[in-house]
């Protein structure tokens, strides 16, 4: 038997295999298709101070084995999601994470006092890399005195896990993850999406309403699993590693980089069941290779 | 309603020309409940730019025979792969997805469809028939190529069509039939599904002689599924996803 | 006819269909597939002052719909480039640009200062943006003071055509762009490759020597699509667009998203007859959409 | 040697078992001269991991016919869309590359496969057999499985095999065979391709006893034509190319 627990800096999951934010609903949408309290955790969908209702239509574009998206973090703000979506997820079997932005420190910090009050909610990611709005967003995750300001911020007032999700868009990536260890955050997850673009000749029209989006898929996969071996270097706190996973060999080959568990993104999109089989697949992997456990992966990538 | 993951087996590709084809899918087992203007995401072989799942709408339903229909129109990569499928292929969908047509409150009712958005028609003709409505199809094309499938059609209700080069029925637009160019419509609900120029003069059309008209959209998706909020369509009440509000919406809650 | 010329800054290019550095060789090895003399230029392998023996194999590694490359500028130097290889090449008739990189601006300056002398090679292409080498290279690109500090020196020295490659790696790729065009750059080309990573999870090795590696291919399109596109919008020098272009269709994105040429790279390596296929599609592109000359799509998007 | 690009038509696939297959391909026009020990990069449809065309040794040629061979082995997604390539079905060629084996200046050869490695040999054989020598094949697999298409060696030459588990011949490696057991070999050339561990000990062999030994790599390569650098062995003047300075090194050359 494979022990596929992790425990991510007092994060105890099942298994190393969550979904990643804004690719698997509240989860409830997921339901008929599997019992998701099989999975290690759930990333809620990017949940802000206020209502938004996000870029327009069109929103996405097909790229080679990848996608472009520019949702621009739609959401009907943090006080429905209490009292409208808290409720009816609060008592799966998981740990549901929520994903949480924000334009301002402020704001960042409110939805942070808000979601502490959620005895359910095991902990929030912070999204300080979505590249689909104007303001914030991006911003803060692309330079490092951005990153420390709202970390710090939150970090005084959210006592659960925090977990600070990391931009790809970025010339050095370890500098921001060792900026927001310092500032206590629990873990890091990594990569969000690629800044990206698409143009459809024939109509000479960007393809996204917003002109750039963000990149997601397989395509982005040797770019994250570089960006979670160079932060597994540097930092201590566990690194959460995500970007084109697709199978089981891609979880384990971002968990043999560094990564102590994965979030499985657009994959979701293309085969509901797809986290499943990657919880198979890893405890597969682990029996083939003699691991006794799923965490003994973590780093365990043989460079000499 | 519950959604479902099943390989389908390919039963007959029927290519009714260069850019068309009706695949017929059978399921092993019982098919589960599917509405009219439901439809499915369709996995594709992952080629260059077909990573995703394609929307396609349920086209026809045979509880009998556990077997749907769809009709295909080729415009790219992705349906393409469909078009080239074989008799014993298997096929990969998620199902059925996406609201569907009310059921009409009186018994004059029209179903105008434009290209491959004619496909939900079928099968929504055949179950109101079953209720006892015959249904008045307008359908529009570009020339008599266009104009596809028609004996399905016939079988179904009566058929009207409109071509832009006048090679058969009225020439011109849908909204030249002289169905759609009176002032006193016959019918009183209208369901219609194409392109969203036909649809905005359909829906306008409606709207002058306050008839209820509802429209299927045809919005890009990503999952089919309602979570990653990428189909939206601007309606009264703000940005509405077209996978799960949708894809049908009445012409009014829409903002055109 | 279309008129498929282009003037590049004073570099006349008798089409907007350039092969990169790195993949097309020296030009001969293609010369078997198709007359070399139809490209509007070729950009020759990164070359240095000295010999440089490049990275241990393995040297590649193929990802989802892209590859990853880690030579690591393995050439024999400048001067036998100039006596063994510019003879050959020297009257081919199209713009032969050599692709210069150095570990220290006074490498680059030697280097520069000697292809100056050479009659038939009308420009350079300085690379400050390879991410395969462990000193110089990508370092100088992804900083403002180190980029200007070499195309500083290397314009003091250079007169002809001096192109500044850029790299992707990088928070801010207009920030770049501009200050080399401050000092002087004549035009610049972008994207070099995307910095990643690929393992075996069966040997649990990563699949290059050095680790980590360059991105190229139909994958990272997106990416340079969308930096094309931004740079366009801050420099008055034209822009070189490339990074995964497969097809005429792609070549015409990066130009209606602001790209005055384009280069093509890892698609040589599946189709030495790309670049024919993409000139010619080009045109039919143009006449089947009104353009009497390519130069007009540089930037005709249509986006309000 | 000059290069093509062409389309050839599969006239036979001839499946050897789980793992192999022999594709026969048919060009429309003269085949160019071909040497023994050249490859060909061949083109197959773009999936997941198949951007780049795919190494495959010239298995053997027919001028007459205007047919080459190539012996592939399944390993990956490349190799099975080669192995399930049907007749009739084209596949692209960039061909033929890289150097090839040298003349012997002996009657005496001893030509030891390993694995997919014993591809190029054949054609090797068949050339030798033509010059007036008569090949004597060392052919080494982990099982009777492995040892594939023996019928086709067996025409050429005078045909020797180990398996690891006994199988069939000599247990063991190839280096365990009575032919390289012996301190006075009757040969005084070897050609040799294989896994990498399986040359280097034939290598070492062949050192010991003052044999020329050429070995053919099959390294990763991205373009085959000697423009990328990514296909690089370390040898005593450096870095070299496989594809052009390669395939086949003298081992003394090779810094093993
Ligand atoms: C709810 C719904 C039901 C549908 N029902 C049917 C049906 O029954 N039969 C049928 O043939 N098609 C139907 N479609 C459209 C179908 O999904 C697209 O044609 C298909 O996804 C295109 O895939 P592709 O790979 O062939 O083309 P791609 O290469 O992806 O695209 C080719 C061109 O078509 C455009 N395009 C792609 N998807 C859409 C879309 N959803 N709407 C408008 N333009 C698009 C692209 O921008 C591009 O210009 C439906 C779409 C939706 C959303
Ligand atoms: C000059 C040359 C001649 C060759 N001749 C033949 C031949 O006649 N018949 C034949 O079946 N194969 C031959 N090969 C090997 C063949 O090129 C590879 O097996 C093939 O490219 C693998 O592609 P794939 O998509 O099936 O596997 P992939 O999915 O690309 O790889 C599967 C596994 O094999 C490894 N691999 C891939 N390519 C190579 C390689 N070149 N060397 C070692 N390991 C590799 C990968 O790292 C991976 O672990 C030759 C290679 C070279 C360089
Ligand atoms: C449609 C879509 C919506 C997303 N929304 C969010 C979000 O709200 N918050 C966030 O942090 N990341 C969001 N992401 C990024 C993903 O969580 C993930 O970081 C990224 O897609 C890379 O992983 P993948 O390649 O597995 O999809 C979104 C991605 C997609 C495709
Ligand atoms: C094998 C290989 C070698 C390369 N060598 C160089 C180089 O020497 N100098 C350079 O500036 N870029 C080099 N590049 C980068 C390409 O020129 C190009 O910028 C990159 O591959 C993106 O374009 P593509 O996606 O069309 O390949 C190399 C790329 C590859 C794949
Ligand atoms: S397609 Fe994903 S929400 Fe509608
Ligand atoms: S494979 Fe490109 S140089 Fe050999």
């Amino acid at each position: 038997m494979v022990d596929l627990t992790v425990d991510l800096n007092g994060l105890k999951l099942k298994n190393p295999v969550m979904t990643a934010s804004g690719t698997f609903g509240y989860g409830t949408e997921y339901i008929d298709f599997f019992d998701i309290s099989r999975l290690g955790g759930i990333v809620v969908k990017g949940t802000t101070l206020n209502h938004r209702e996000g870029n327009p239509y069109p929103r996405m574009a097909e790229t080679p084995h990848g996608m472009l998206n520019a949702v621009g973090l739609q959401n009907k703000g943090i006080d429905y999601f209490i009292s409208d979506i808290y409720p009816e997820i609060k008592d799966y079997d998981t740990n549901m994470l929520i994903n949480v932005s924000g334009s301002t420190v402020e704001e960042y910090e409110e939805v942070a006092r808000k979601v502490n009050e959620l005895e359910k909610i095991p902990g929030i990611e912070l999204n300080i890399s979505c590249p689909n709005v104007k303001e914030g967003g991006m911003a803060f995750g692309t330079s490092c005195p951005s990153a420390v300001s709202v970390v710090n911020a939150v970090r005084k007032i959210y006592k659960k896990h925090l977990m600070v999700k990391l931009s790809p868009n970025i010339t050095n990536v370890t500098e921001i993850a060792h900026a927001v260890e310092g500032e206590g955050a629990d873990s890091v997850s990594l990569i969000n999406t690629l800044l990206g673009m698409a143009v459809d000749a024939d109509s000479r029209r960007p393809l996204l309403s917003t002109v750039t989006g963000g990149l997601s898929g397989p395509a982005v996969k040797p770019v994250a699993l570089r960006m979670v071996w160079q932060v597994s270097q540097v930092v201590k706190i566990p690194v959460v590693g995500l970007g084109g996973i697709m199978t089981a060999t891609d979880a384990v080959e971002f968990m043999l980089a560094g990564a102590a568990a994965v979030q499985i993104g657009t994959a979701n999109f293309i085969d509901p069941l797809v986290s499943l089989k990657v919880i198979d697949g890893i405890e597969a992997y682990c029996t083939k290779h003699g691991f006794s456990s799923a965490s003994e992966l973590t780093g365990a990538m043989i460079s000499e | 309603m519950k959604k479902y993951i099943d390989d389908f087996t390919v039963v007959q590709n029927r290519r009714l020309n260069d850019e068309y084809v009706i695949l017929t899918l059978k399921l092993d087992r019982e098919l589960p409940e599917i509405l009219p203007g439901q439809f499915a995401e369709v996995k594709v072989e992952s080629g260059v730019n077909t990573l995703l799942r394609r929307p396609i709408s349920i086209h026809d339903v045979d509880e009998k025979s556990r077997e749907i229909k769809l009709l295909v129109q080729e415009i790219g990569e992705g349906t393409r792969l469909m078009g080239a499928l074989q008799e014993g292929d298997t096929l990969n969908l998620v199902y059925p997805l996406g609201n569907s047509f009310s059921k009409p409150q009186t018994k004059e009712v029209l179903l105008v469809g434009g290209g491959c958005g004619v496909a939900p028609l079928l099968y929504l003709g055949r179950k109101l028939k079953e209720a006892g409505i015959t249904p008045r199809f307008l359908l529009g094309a570009r020339s008599s190529d266009g104009l596809i499938a028609l004996d399905e059609y016939e079988k179904v209700g009566e058929v009207n069509v409109t071509t832009e080069d006048g090679s058969v029925g009225t020439k011109g637009f849908v909204i030249h039939h002289p169905l759609m160019r009176t002032d006193s419509p016959v019918y009183d609900h209208i369901y219609t599904c194409g392109p969203d120029a036909m649809m905005r003069v359909v829906a306008k059309y409606a709207g002058n002689h306050n008839i209820k008209c509802e429209v299927s959209l045809e919005n890009h998706m990503a999952c089919g599924i309602g979570v990653c909020l990428c189909c939206v369509t601007d309606t009264v009440d703000g940005h509405k996803c077209t996978c799960t509000d949708g894809p049908v919406f009445d012409s009014t809650y829409l903002k055109w």
